[in-house]
């Protein structure tokens, strides 16, 4: 039994992680998650990416999703450097507290 | 080289003033020296002027950027050639306005003061449209700062204010003048005076936009002359600039730019343009000579006087007769004579009572003989005695509107002339005459420097009253060119001009 | 086959997003990232992906995800507040990423007639051909993560570094 | 005709140079060498104008008109020189200048002694004369015109010379403005003139006019009666003349010279010199005649109750103003040029005579305050009587020749000639009651000084005073047909030729109403000065002594509209709403835009990632929708996109 | 055949030179001071500065199997970046906290930070792999968020790194959306390939979505609107000298990846992009400089000056040809120069504590210590636009290039723009201009130190160098702009 999925449908998945990660940012109210709203979209492109590389047989694509992955890696370490830091100067995570700067 | 000289002393002067130190009078009298000079540099061109040719004279033509295409390209002509010498003359005469007023930060004050100068003569040598743009816009800085630095009023934001409202109302509209610029840059890849010209005249660009460009260039002249309407700036310039700065912040760069860039550059727009240019011309002298009949503030005054006497130059400059340029070129130069005499008295009656309310002075003719003796040669000047140069200028005006353009314009322009004695006789008496108020006492007489300065301006006025013709051969051929241009656009069938200015050129009398 | 496992990991993909999203806690959003995650390194399974699907389990699900628990139970947050901080984050961010999403739905589906289908007799990208890919032709990028990680241990040892006390 | 050895332009720039001596230097020199310098340049002109009067009358031709003079303004086709021009008119003007303006030099050494600004006076003095001569000799209407407007500022200045005195100050300011509304009136002539002859001189316009010209009457008119505004600006006719009695405010050799002898005649001499328009059209004649005659009679109405013995003299000075104008109106100008000169002497004396009283009384003007001075001021009296007598028109004095002239002239010009000849009338009856009425109250009678002690002038100022009163007598006697003929050929030949019985009988007539006038001045203040007449006539009185309110009339219908549309109306409603207004509503918008804008600065992350997805839809949005359906002319993207 | 190796030497240079200050650091006393690390620091960009203007001297060509491309292109924008965090590190030499203060930490991590994001940027405007792009603008941006955020003990720093992290974050993936729809149309992440490839895209709808998913990343980085909610809260946070930085050569990056995108990868959209282009450069200038209007602190008042700023270089790409490359190239040099210059000043003026924050803070600065107020006056009237000056020439070839592309309108929209924006500049410059009893003695230019002098003077003379004689710089970027040309038939 070998069904097929047409590739539409992971281009789909993957639009929809990406819209929900739009999202997450929007509504989530702790800066952690909100960063792991971020990592969503980047999953969710890289599945896109996966996707283009099955339909184009071009290993490239496969290669971009494992470079996203390093810097996202990087990233991490980074974004949760300054998320500690956040809460050590401000003592909260919350993100509609954190607006000392506006205007 | 010598427009180049010109414009690299002052520049020179003012470096040298940065870096010498601000010790004693130091600053004071390099720039004295430097303006003395570079004046002298600037008699240099009616001296060697040929008088009867037409076209630029002393040109300079380096290419500057060859990608846009800007030329470092410098010439002066009859219309140009006194302008040079009054910017030249009234920097000495500025510095000199200043050697008491201004004590502190004299480094500061002089050195933009000469950087002005190389702007202000840079707009008129400039024949590549952007280089002069580029000084158009330079001569803003030096002023507003220090307007802002060297403010009269004691009140700070009163001063800032000013130099806000001067530079915005100036800098806004070369906004449009920048893209009509560009737009003709566009069209026919070149900045060139001359090269413009032909273009335009050639009628070969699309005629709809030229109208814009046309109308672009004349709104950021007339903010700076101003034409009435845009004198926003001027009153809240006048009282709180310095004085140097003051006497040459309004006129003869917009003026000479109407003529030069607007209409010798446009004369078929221009020519359209001049039914309005008239009314608000005629308009203004009346509106400002009202105004300035009522002002309790004597800086105000001068500011509402000087909107009524530019207005007389923008009168003759529409007029479109070689008699109405010629008065309205003499009356540009005698303005800023005439200004700056005033605004030098003026700022020492200021300075001595710290007071610019008419109502405050009285019976200063005792304190100050010599002032009030040139003030009131000064203000005759300004009303146009005979003899003295502002009656040159107004008779040579009013007679080629009355001529030339329209009687009832020319009637109603002349009422400005009963109205101008009656301020300057107001102002004359509220502060000289009758008895001494509370602050007169503080007031003083001229100092030396300030007699002999503004005896030697009186002197030139009185030159110029009685010895036009020596001004007017200088100037008449350039002009005479402009109006041939008017002419030219008038025969051709694409006139549109409206009917009572039609008739204009060819009133001229025999 | 390979219907019903891309429809089973799909829906626990967009499940676990839409939980993360629900979720008041951090650390219940973060498990909820993970059930994402892997079921993502299953989708690429199935796209023939395997070296992928292991770095996405070992990297992703394994250190990265690691690394925000850590930080969450460092910090010791506990639950979101419901906090009205933003009133355009709901008035314009919501019609935004519903344009957004349909957008790219509109996109993909008119777009899709020029793309194939996926079996899983596919084939799969063995992790030679990737690395010959990877250590030839993007060199430079490789060695350029050097420096990204370099600048990430700087900035991370910047920022969270106490700085009380010790110079 | 150009005659070098009459050195024409040394005339006006020898008190030039006095001017500018005194003026510039007068401050620091000893008051001898002030005075000298004032007394030789003046002299020295006077000199040069009677050389040339003999070389005149030795048979030198006339005019003389400088052809070769440097030229002043030069523009175009227009071309407008220094040139001079000497003729009979202006010898005659000349000589009573130079003349009359050297005695009132002398005569001002003495009474100015003590002021402050002696330099100052003598400068300014020399300046008026410098501007009066140009005023007369130019040969064209601008030269002219600086002379008028040069006048106008000496006149200025010396008015306004007690530069502590308010009222000083504002008499000044007023003569000048008051005139500039009248130069507007000649600037707008020369305008005209310059339109439609294309030149200012006198000749060539005479010419032109002389030849058939294409011009119409209503021009001619158009340019007549502006030339008639300037005129009634400087020669103070209504409803100009309002400045002259409050010019008094000047030094009282001032007002002899400036205001009485010379130049509020300008006007008449300007008229006379322009009469060959004036002639080509009747209308502006009869408003000449009609202005002189109202002027004539209205000033003499309210001289009769001044108090001021200046005062009075001022409005008499109108009323005979009036006189010249109506002469002119009539088309007599020499009759008018007659009486210029007539009045010139008279005039002078009479305000020198003044002065001499004021000084004697250490400046008391008022003359009921005055009175039975008579001894202590015996010269001063002598001379006095004699311009009363020439003024009030009593045979032989020069005052009855010209007056009767311009009444005989006027009585011959048909109906409305009547008319005005019996306003002339009636106003010689009323100037022989007032010059009586001062006579008396300043010389007979009482004193009624406060014990202050009179004295007679130093004789500096009492030499001047007796040669005035010599010419008062006599200045008359050259006869007004010998003066005519001598005017002819600038003025033309009176067109008049009355016969001799009527012209006796309107002499004895005017003779007669002189001495009724004499008479009821004497039945009311011959006796003790009193005034017995006064409570009487209350109500008629308050309306003279207040000038008709025609001041407080000019006040409230020309100033204070002005300014109150200058303040309210463009002060209010121009600067403030839309000169102001416009820059701040720009700015204020600008501004709130600014403010709305940073608005979206929240300061939160949630809002800020919100617009950054929404502006990424738009983006989206604008690039896919735009594309597909071809908005924003995509055209080409179009074709590509959508295969 | 040029060694690869030389293709990248500047990025190399400054990779060792980072490492060589992080070594440097961990090896000194804990004590001592640190200012010798920021010389070590500018002497290696300055090498890798000598190394770009030498790459320059290379025939233009490719390296590392065609990820990399060095030509007039690349070696203009690698000397500006260069330049840049040359004068940005000597900046920080003197302004940072003096040694053993409380505040002063990790001067170590500061400058190797800055170091190696230049890697990032100047490898930005080489790469011709989306992967490279991908990667160098990773490591220019985390950089920059490390940097914003230094200020740790305030609470503003961190705020400024968050939200430019997380902003900064969200965008990229908006980016690598693109990268992967522009994969999935062609099948490479190659530019020239991609360009090539374009016109027989798979998918056409695909292009079009990577573009405008592309444009929303890169929008962001270059801070136009509506894109630029993040520059005010991000420049007010990060300390003074950290702003001269990132409001400069990231920025600079970022429009070189702009013109890499639209001329490289995009040039068949020429006609979507201009008209975006043009919307987004209206609404640039004139959201930038009306929100600045009011604005009173200085440092968020320039950073809407930024916006408005990158509002007008995107206004040069409405021009025709490969001309708009040269203008964006000239005006990036000479924002770069000015903006450095006044931030350079405000952080020797204002402090790196923000003693002076609003612009009435200002008041007197030109007389309590008139060189810095002067130059400070030279940058704001550059910024303001007056001629002689880069500011002016920048703008003005930018609007000249749009008027020849026949975008009038747009044109005298930048230019009543850059009249708006005049009130002000000149706010804050005439707020310095008055004379003001309370204007406490400011901070003097020559007293903090030679690196701060050499850094503003460098500025200075750039400024006034590209608006008097700009002759060089403007050939410069015309060989740049050649270098497209070479590539595309333009």
């Amino acid at each position: 039994m070998n069904t097929t999925v047409p590739a539409e449908w992971y281009l789909i998945l993957s639009a929809a992680l990406f819209t929900l990660g739009v999202v997450g940012f929007l509504i989530k109210r702790s800066l952690i998650s909100i960063f792991m709203s971020i990592e969503l979209m980047l999953n969710a492109v890289n599945l896109s990416f996966v996707t283009f590389a099955h339909e184009w047989h071009a290993v490239k694509g496969q290669i971009f999703v494992f470079f996203v992955m390093m810097v996202a890696a990087a990233e991490a370490a980074v974004g949760l450097a300054i998320i500690i830091s956040i809460f050590r100067a401000r003592g909260t995570l919350t993100v509609d507290q954190i607006d000392l700067m506006k205007l | 080289m010598i427009l180049s000289l010109i414009l690299l002393v002052p520049l020179a002067g003012a470096a040298l003033v940065l870096l010498l130190p601000e010790r004693g009078r130091i600053p004071a009298w390099i720039a004295l020296l430097d303006s003395l000079f570079t004046f002298v540099c600037t008699l240099h061109l009616p001296a060697h002027f040929v008088s009867g040719r037409g076209g630029f004279q002393f040109e300079e033509n380096v290419l500057w950027l060859s990608h846009p295409r800007i030329s470092y390209h410098l010439g002066v002509d009859g219309l140009s050639l006194w302008l040079v010498v009054l910017v030249g003359l009234l920097a000495p005469v500025g510095v000199l306005a200043s050697w008491k007023s201004i004590q502190k930060n004299t480094k500061a004050f002089y050195s933009l003061f000469l950087l002005q100068q190389t702007a202000m003569v840079g707009v008129f040598v400039s024949l590549d449209l952007m280089l002069y743009y580029g000084f158009w816009e330079l001569s803003l800085i030096p002023i507003a700062i220090l307007t802002a630095m060297f403010g009269r009023n004691l009140n700070e934001s009163s001063a800032m204010k000013a130099a806000l409202r001067f530079f915005l109302y100036t800098f806004i509209p070369s906004a449009p003048l920048l893209v009509a610029l560009l737009w003709l840059y566009a069209h026919t890849g070149s900045f060139d005076y001359t090269a413009l010209q032909a273009a335009i005249a050639s009628g070969s660009l699309p005629s709809w936009q030229l109208g814009w460009v046309s109308v672009a260039f004349l709104l950021a002249f007339a903010v700076k002359v101003p034409v009435l309407g845009l004198h926003g700036w001027l009153a809240d310039t006048f009282s709180e600039a310095p004085v140097a700065i003051a006497m040459i912040a309004a006129g003869k760069l917009g003026l000479y730019s109407l003529i030069r860039f607007h209409v010798e550059l446009f004369p078929a727009l221009a020519r359209e343009a001049a039914p309005w240019m008239i009314g608000l011309a005629v308009i203004g002298i009346l509106y400002g000579a009202m105004l300035a009949l009522v002002q309790r503030d004597f800086w105000k005054l001068l500011a509402y006087a000087t909107l009524s006497s530019l207005s007389f130059c923008t009168l003759g400059i529409y007029g479109f007769t070689l008699s109405g340029m010629n008065g309205a070129l003499l009356q540009t130069v005698n303005e800023g004579l005439i200004g700056a005499a005033l605004f030098l008295m003026l700022g020492v009656l200021f300075d001595g009572a710290r007071s610019c309310q008419i109502a405050d002075f009285g019976g200063a003719a005792h304190r100050a003989p010599r002032l009030a003796a040139l003030f009131v040669i000064a203000s005759l000047a300004m009303i146009g005695l005979p003899l003295l140069n502002g009656f040159v200028g107004e008779f040579l005006v009013l007679s080629g509107t009355f001529t030339g353009v329209s009687k009832g314009w020319a009637t109603a322009a002349a009422l400005g002339v009963i109205l101008s004695a009656a301020y300057m006789l107001r102002l004359i008496q509220k502060i000289f005459l009758g008895e001494a108020e509370t602050n007169s006492p503080r007031i003083r007489d001229l100092s030396w420097q300030e007699t002999c300065t503004v005896a030697a301006l009186a002197g030139i006025m009185l030159a110029m009253g009685v010895m036009p013709t020596i001004w007017i051969s200088t100037m008449e051929p350039a002009l005479q060119s402009v109006t041939q241009k008017i002419l030219t656009v008038d025969q051709s069938p694409v006139s549109t001009a409206s009917g009572t200015v039609a008739s204009a050129s060819t009133g001229e009398p025999r | 086959m390979h219907l019903v496992l891309f429809l089973i990991f799909a829906i626990f993909a967009l499940a676990g997003a839409v939980n993360l999203l629900l979720q008041k806690h951090p650390i219940n959003s973060a498990l909820s990232l993970i059930v994402v995650m892997s079921s993502l390194a299953v989708l690429y399974l199935l796209l023939g992906a395997e070296f992928l699907a292991m770095a996405q389990i070992i990297v992703y699900a394994g250190a990265i995800m690691v690394l925000f628990t850590f930080v969450v139970m460092l910090l010791n947050e506990g639950r979101e507040e419901k906090t009205w901080g933003s009133r355009t984050a709901k008035t314009l961010g919501f019609p935004a990423a519903a344009v957004l999403l349909a957008i790219f739905a509109a996109t993909i589906l008119r777009a899709g007639r020029h793309y194939g289908t996926i079996s899983l007799s596919d084939g799969v990208t063995t992790t030679q051909e990737l690395s010959k890919v990877l250590f030839r032709d993007l060199l430079l990028p490789f060695e350029l993560t050097s420096v990204l990680i370099l600048i990430a241990i700087l900035g991370a040892v910047a920022l969270a570094r106490k700085d009380n006390g010790e110079a | 005709m150009n005659d070098p050895m009459l050195f024409l332009p040394l005339i006006p720039l020898l008190p030039f140079l006095g001017f500018l001596l005194n003026g510039l230097l007068g401050s620091r020199l000893p008051k001898a060498l002030v005075s000298a310098i004032a007394l030789v340049f003046p002299l020295a002109s006077f000199a040069l104008v009677a050389r040339a009067a003999w070389m005149v009358h030795a048979g030198l031709a006339l005019p003389v008109v400088e052809h070769d003079a440097p030229a002043w303004i030069v523009s175009g086709a227009m071309h407008i020189g220094f040139g001079l021009a000497l003729d009979q008119l202006t010898l005659v003007m000349l000589l009573v200048i130079t003349g009359v303006g050297f005695l009132i030099h002398l005569y001002s050494v003495g009474y100015m002694e003590h002021e402050t600004g002696y330099w100052r006076y003598f400068a300014y003095l020399n300046l008026f004369l410098f501007f009066m001569t140009t005023l007369v000799l130019a040969a064209n209407f601008l030269l002219m015109f600086v002379g008028w407007e040069g006048v106008g500022l000496a006149s200025y200045l010396l008015i306004g010379f007690y530069i502590d005195r308010k009222s000083a100050g504002d008499a000044g300011k007023k003569a000048f403005v008051v005139n500039r509304v009248g130069d507007f009136g000649f600037l707008i002539a020369i305008f005209l003139l310059l339109g439609n002859f294309g030149t200012l001189n006198f000749s060539e316009i005479a010419a032109h006019l002389a030849a058939p010209a294409g011009l119409s009457g209503g021009t001619i008119t158009l340019i007549c009666l502006c030339l008639l505004l300037g005129a009634t600006g400087k020669s103070a006719q209504i409803p100009l003349y309002i400045w002259l009695p409050d010019a008094m405010e000047g030094p009282t050799p001032v007002s002899a010279l400036i205001h009485a002898a010379t130049m509020v005649t300008a006007g008449v001499y300007m008229i006379a010199r322009a009469h060959a328009l004036f002639d080509l059209s009747p209308t502006a004649l009869m408003v000449v005649a009609v202005i002189g005659a109202a002027t004539a009679f209205f000033a003499a109405t309210v001289a009769m109750v001044q108090t001021d013995i200046k005062r009075v003299l001022a409005y008499s000075t109108i009323s005979q103003l009036g006189y010249m104008f109506l002469a002119c109106g009539v088309g007599a100008y020499s009759a008018a040029v007659f009486h210029l000169m007539t009045h010139a002497f008279f005039k002078a004396l009479l305000f020198l005579a003044a002065g001499s009283v004021i000084h004697g009384l250490s400046g008391e003007q008022d003359m009921r305050r005055m009175g039975g001075l008579r001894k202590e001021m015996p010269v001063t009296f002598w001379t006095m009587t004699a311009a009363v007598l020439a003024i009030s028109g009593f045979f032989p004095f020069a005052g009855f020749f010209s007056k009767d002239a311009i009444l005989a002239a006027a009585f011959h010009q048909g109906a409305v000639g009547k008319a005005l000849w019996t306003v002339g009338l009636i106003t010689a009856l009323m100037t022989s009651f007032y010059m009586f009425r001062l006579w008396y109250l300043t010389f007979m009678g009482k004193s009624r000084t406060e014990s202050r002690h009179a004295h007679e002038s130093p004789w500096i100022m009492l030499t001047p005073l007796m040669i005035l009163a010599a010419l008062s007598v006599s200045g008359g006697w050259v006869g007004m047909d010998r003066f005519g003929a001598f005017l002819a050929p600038v003025t033309g030949t009176p067109a008049n030729a009355g016969d001799a019985h009527v012209e006796l009988m309107l002499s004895v007539l005017a003779v007669l109403v002189a001495a009724a006038g004499w008479f009821v001045a004497h039945s009311i203040y011959g006796r003790s000065g009193s005034q017995s007449m006064t409570e009487s006539l209350a109500s008629p009185r308050r309306v003279l002594e207040n000038k008709y309110w025609v001041d407080e009339l000019y006040v409230a219908c020309v100033v204070r509209p002005i300014e109150w549309i200058a303040r309210y109306v463009l002060g209010w409603i121009g600067e403030l709403v839309l000169v102001r207004g416009s820059a701040w509503l720009m700015a204020g918008i600008a501004g709130l835009c600014g403010e709305w804008l940073r608005r979206w600065q929240s300061g939160n992350l949630r809002s800020y990632a919100a617009w950054l997805a929404a502006a990424a839809a738009v983006l989206l949005i604008f690039v896919l929708a735009g594309t597909l359906l071809g908005v924003g002319g995509f055209a080409q993207t179009i074709s590509w996109a959508v295969r | 055949m040029t060694p690869d190796i030389f293709r990248i030497l500047p990025e190399v240079v400054l990779t060792l030179v980072g490492v060589l200050v992080m070594l440097t650091d961990a090896s000194m006393s804990p004590k001592s001071s640190r200012r010798l690390l920021g010389w070590v620091a500018a002497l290696g960009v300055l090498a890798a500065l000598a190394a770009s203007l030498w790459q320059g001297t290379l025939p233009a060509g490719t390296a590392f199997y065609g990820t990399v491309q060095t030509d007039a292109f690349s070696t203009f924008f690698h000397v500006l970046i260069c330049g840049i965090v040359l004068v940005a590190i000597l900046l920080s030499i003197d302004t940072l906290p003096p040694d053993r203060s409380p505040e002063q930490h990790h001067v170590g991590e500061y400058f190797a930070l800055m170091v190696f994001g230049a890697v990032g940027m100047c490898l930005l405007t080489s790469a011709v792999e989306l992967l490279v792009v991908f990667i160098a603008l990773e490591i220019s941006s985390i950089s920059t968020y490390v940097l914003a955020g230094y200020r740790k003990q305030t609470g503003k720093g961190p705020e400024a790194a968050m939200k430019y992290f997380l902003l900064g974050s969200f965008a990229t993936a908006f980016l690598l959306y693109g990268i992967a729809m522009v994969f999935g149309a062609t099948g490479t992440t190659e530019v020239r390939e991609i360009a090539t490839l374009l016109p027989a895209a798979r998918s056409h709808l695909f292009v079009l979505l990577a573009f405008g998913l592309m444009m929303v990343g890169v929008l962001f980085k270059v801070s136009a609107a509506p894109f630029h909610v993040w520059t005010p809260d991000v420049y007010e946070g990060a300390p003074t000298p950290v702003v001269a930085l990132m409001s400069t050569a990231p920025k600079v990056a970022a429009f070189a990846l702009l013109i890499r995108l639209l001329y490289g990868v995009f040039p068949l959209l020429h006609p979507l992009w201009m008209p975006l282009m043009w919307v987004v450069a209206a609404v640039s200038m004139t959201v930038g400089n009306l929100a600045a209007l009011r604005q009173q602190n200085v440092k968020r008042m320039l950073a809407y000056s930024s916006i408005a700023h990158a509002g007008y270089l995107l206004t040069a790409f409405t021009g025709s040809g490969t001309e708009p490359i040269a203008a964006v190239g000239f005006y990036t040099a000479a924002y770069a120069a000015m903006n450095v210059g006044i931030f350079a000043l405000l952080s020797v003026v204002g402090g790196y504590d923000e003693r002076r924050s609003s612009v009435t803070d200002y008041r007197g600065v030109l007389y309590s210590s008139p060189l810095s107020g002067g130059l400070m006056l030279l940058f704001l009237i550059s910024l303001i636009g007056i001629p002689f000056t880069g500011g002016f020439f920048a703008k003005f070839y930018s609007f000249t290039t749009a008027m020849q592309g026949g975008a009038g309108w747009l044109v005298l929209i930048g230019l009543l723009n850059s009249g708006i924006a005049a009130a002000y500049y000149l706010r804050l410059a005439l707020s310095m201009a008055l004379p003001s009893a309370a204007s406490a003695k400011a901070q003097g230019l020559s007293s903090v130190g030679a690196g701060v002098v050499l850094a503003v003077g460098i500025a200075a003379l750039a400024t006034l160098a590209l608006g008097i004689l700009p002759g060089h710089v403007l050939d410069a970027a015309h060989a740049a702009a050649q270098s497209f040309a070479a590539i595309r038939g333009f």
